[in-house]
């Protein structure tokens, strides 16, 4: 039967496994970025990652709002560039909606994203389209938000997939913010880094909840 | 084939030069505890603070630009990658007497994002900040939308008048206007013959064509004008400058700085003779140039190519301009 | 591959680039008709003149260093070529008030030559000229054949320290032997990491392998002390310390001046974690260092790599090194 | 019947070929000074001979020793750097012995090779062995001075291969003078840059006495 739900130390593992996943993805998310950006988006994302594990392995594991905190934090402070204002406040700003909460559920996932998604766009004030994470990061959070019923384990494949067809649309589109905001056609048929990171990192949560945590290789 | 680096390991060459910079500030600019920020030793009582800050791996930009009448304090990030909030809020506290940090920073994503955060967590402990982003590749976007446009070597013009107009005056509010006014002056254009690398990676950036140029191409190799194929230096200033002068515009009996900012691996040979055609240019189209400064002050690692910035003076800029500065990278007697 | 420089007829890069430099010294250096020499506008008058010189290609020296108790004047050689007796004659013509003209230069064997057969033709004209061949390079021969060395980036020492005497002392003997002291007084030593091009065949003047380096390589690629595989930036620098440290010797208990200098297309951020390293090893050897100069100084056009060099200080070179000098490529406030 | 010597204007065209003959050696002797040294020999002398050439056919010819110190002249203010010295001296010091002389011949050779090593060696302190132009210069001369009463179109051949060996045997030289110095063994089994020049000065008189003034082109 499909496992419904993380207790807080499992959610614990399912982030150190996206740390995991993240740090061995490096090299892909640089190669990306190299192709229309600076290059330095594996470089800055693998720092932050290990920094998270680092605290999530020294700290003991308390409630899951102050878990997505801590690695919200730890992006914040250590992946620096654009990446690491966005995906900080990815997990900081996700992390309010989940006060109180005792399972990281289908629910769980669906508030961590769309509050997420809300504090990215306010932060950065990027549009669906402007070849961003959140081309992936908008699709997947309204792909939870339908699947709130559902075991988190049918539902994290599904959210992850919506992601990924987000990274897949980046492709055809023309970067307006950022780095790559110049590249105007060049940038056309690469994906987006910082897309690609948020699929991988539903992708990574994914495959730990579906009891695939020795396989944290990049896709 | 991998870039060639007198460097130690990889993952800590910013924490190397961040002491191998202190160590030649000769004891005026100290490193605050557990961060990647520099601030003055002794900082004149009572003054508006002025902190800059951005990626490293452009060195002498910005942590070589702290010292008398340049700036207070540089936040520092890693190679091309804006300081995180904690960084700038730290060197933030460090440098507020109660009157206020000014913000001053190139107009990257990163940057305006983390130095946002971070105004917002000063203002939350009574801390004011007001913010400058330097805007001043005209090549990055069309001049109806200016704040979209990347900061490039201009930075150093706005950094010296800031540092001057911080030292001078007693308002966060007039520091603001006068280094949002050089700001609003300065217009800047890059040419990228090759490439840099990142120390992390060993990979250059981009890749260019044997004989080819890019005309505007960004300080991290983003995207510019055109590629081209390698032109004659006149031809190639001719074009540039006729970006540069129409985006102001620049106008006859108009007074000017001027800088040939070296991207990291050019030839100073190759700078002056630029610097012949650029004047040639001005000299035709009757604008005077007051100051010139040739050399490596904003840099892409080894990235051959060159930019040229013009400010553009009124009276008080030209003040602020001439005050004497001494920095580690850049010094005004 | 043919390297890729932003010039226009390779032909004329030194005529252009001296051109081009003239600008840059708004009004304070012109050149002398017919010959590339420049001299500064205003002579103090009365003074002992101070001319450097010696091939072009290495920006911002020599011609770079014009200026307030700088040298008064350059004699400039094409690409990598002594400057011929013609020119060196025309700007000790110019410089000459009566005191005489103290030659200050690399020691090559072209220099040598060049300038001997210029101070032969002076001296048949009624001018009296000393000369200081700078052979700082501990790489290019054994101490005790020190005069057979080659003269690198610690001419920047020397020619600040003769600028400052020039400016100062009214007899060419006195700053004659102030110069030499301070020649006497530096070593430096360099290492290559990859090869600069002559822009006339656009060939680089030397190969290394991808992961080769050669310390002591002098600045036209002569041959150093020994050809290596990259190494880290703290054992090459230990390496390099241990010759230079050695040679003088310098002792605990000095004081020195500090200079890192970029052959071309290193990256500031190698020099500064070149310099964290060298303070490490002074601070462990007692010697304290009085100044730091880290850039490019003295250059082989895009050749990558760097050079340390120290100045023993004392009292009487201390005091001349201090006093506040201004030129293109050199300013002290 | 072999020619003993060269008229004022015949002198003229030997020199002019000489000029024509280094220019076209350009890229030959730059190659040699790149192995072991700044590789800017034959930029510098094809510079020199550039100007030598021009001052030659502006001016009218006058006396023997005048042309030789026109050439001179020419090298020593355009060709910069050791050459410059160095073949400045070679024609200027060389050009003292032909004071009086009305034709170029086998002793006015002789005269012009031997005063100029004098000159060249004063000026340099360069002794046979140092891996210099003097090592081609110093067997030339001597050869000469064996050979003054031969017609000049006999001596001249013989005098272009004693430098020629020179040149040979400055390849097995380590370099002590010049920016060859320091490159120790590395210098080995690399001509001098120098001694090339000088036996190819030689090479395009004899040429030209030879009446093959149309071929000149490096070996
Ligand atoms: N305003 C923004 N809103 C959301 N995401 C952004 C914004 N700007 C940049 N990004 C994301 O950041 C990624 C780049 O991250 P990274 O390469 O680490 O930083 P930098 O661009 O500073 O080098 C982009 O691929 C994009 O997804
Ligand atoms: N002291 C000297 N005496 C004679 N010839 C010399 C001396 N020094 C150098 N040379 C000659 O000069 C040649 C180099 O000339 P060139 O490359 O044009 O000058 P540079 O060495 O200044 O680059 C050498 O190959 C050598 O033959
Ligand atoms: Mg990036
Ligand atoms: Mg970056
Ligand atoms: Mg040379
Ligand atoms: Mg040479």
């Amino acid at each position: 039967m499909a496992k419904t739900h993380l207790t807080i130390v499992e959610t614990v593992q399912m982030l150190l496994h996206v740390c995991h996943g993240m740090q061995a993805s490096k090299d892909l998310l640089s190669e990306a970025d190299r192709a229309i950006g600076d290059g330095d988006h594996g470089v800055g994302m693998a720092r932050g990652f290990e920094v998270a594990q680092q605290r999530l392995e020294s700290q003991p594991a308390t409630t899951l709002e102050e878990l997505f905190k801590t690695v919200g934090m730890a992006l914040l402070t250590s992946v620096g560039g654009a990446a690491g204002a966005v995906f900080g406040t990815l997990f900081r700003g996700g992390a309010r909606g989940l006060a109180g909460r005792e399972h990281f559920d289908a629910a769980a996932l669906a508030s961590w994203l769309n509050d997420g998604l809300k504090a990215v766009q306010e932060r950065g004030k990027a549009q669906v389209g402007d070849k961003t994470m959140v081309d992936a990061l908008q699709p997947a959070a309204a792909r939870a938000q339908e699947l709130v019923s559902l075991p988190l384990e049918e539902a994290l494949p599904q959210v992850a997939e919506a992601a990924r067809q987000g990274v897949e649309r980046t492709k055809d589109m023309v970067a307006t913010v950022g780095k790559a905001k110049t590249l105007g056609e060049r940038a056309l048929g690469h994906p987006d880094p910082g897309a690609l990171s948020t699929y991988l990192i539903l992708q990574y949560m994914a495959e730990y909840v579906a009891g695939r945590s020795d396989t944290a290789t990049p896709p | 084939m991998k870039a060639k680096k007198i460097i130690n390991d990889p993952r800590n060459v910013v924490t190397e030069l961040l002491e191998g910079l202190v160590w030649a500030y000769h004891g005026r600019v100290r490193k605050l505890e557990g961060v990647n920020a520099l601030v003055k030793t002794e900082l004149p009582p009572g003054k508006v603070g002025l902190l800059i800050g951005g990626g490293s791996g452009h060195e002498p930009l910005f942590h070589g630009f702290i010292g008398e009448n340049m700036a207070d304090g540089a936040a520092c990030g890693n190679i091309f990658a804006a300081p995180t909030p904690d960084v700038i809020l730290a060197a933030t506290r460090a440098l507020d007497q109660g009157k206020g940090v000014l913000y001053l920073y190139g107009n990257y994503a990163g940057d305006n994002m983390n130095f946002d955060i971070a105004a917002e967590m000063a203002a939350e402990e009574g801390i004011a900040t007001r913010t400058v982003r330097i805007w001043d590749d005209v090549a990055s976007a069309p001049p109806e939308r200016v704040d979209e446009r990347r900061g490039i070597a201009g930075d150093l013009f706005v950094i010296k008048v800031a540092g001057a107009a911080a030292a001078t005056l007693d308002s966060l509010d007039e520091v603001y206007r006068v280094t949002a006014k050089a700001r609003d002056r300065v217009r800047s254009m890059g040419v990228a013959v090759s490439a840099g690398s990142l120390p992390e990676t060993g990979e250059p950036t981009f890749t260019l064509g044997p004989d080819e140029i890019e005309i505007g191409m960004g300080l991290h190799g983003e995207a510019g004008v055109s590629r081209e194929k390698l032109l004659p230096a006149d031809a190639l200033v001719d074009k540039m400058m006729q970006r540069i002068l129409a985006d102001l515009p620049f106008r006859r009996g108009d007074e000017v700085c001027l800088l040939i900012n070296d991207l990291g691996a050019t030839t100073m040979m190759e700078l002056l003779i630029v610097n012949r055609r650029v004047r040639q240019i001005l000299e035709r189209e009757g604008i005077a140039v007051h100051d010139t400064i040739i050399g490596s002050f904003c840099t892409s690692q080894e990235m051959a190519g060159f930019s040229i910035s013009l400010m553009q003076l009124d009276e008080e800029l030209k003040r602020y301009y001439d005050m004497p500065a001494r920095s580690f990278g850049y010094t005004r007697a």
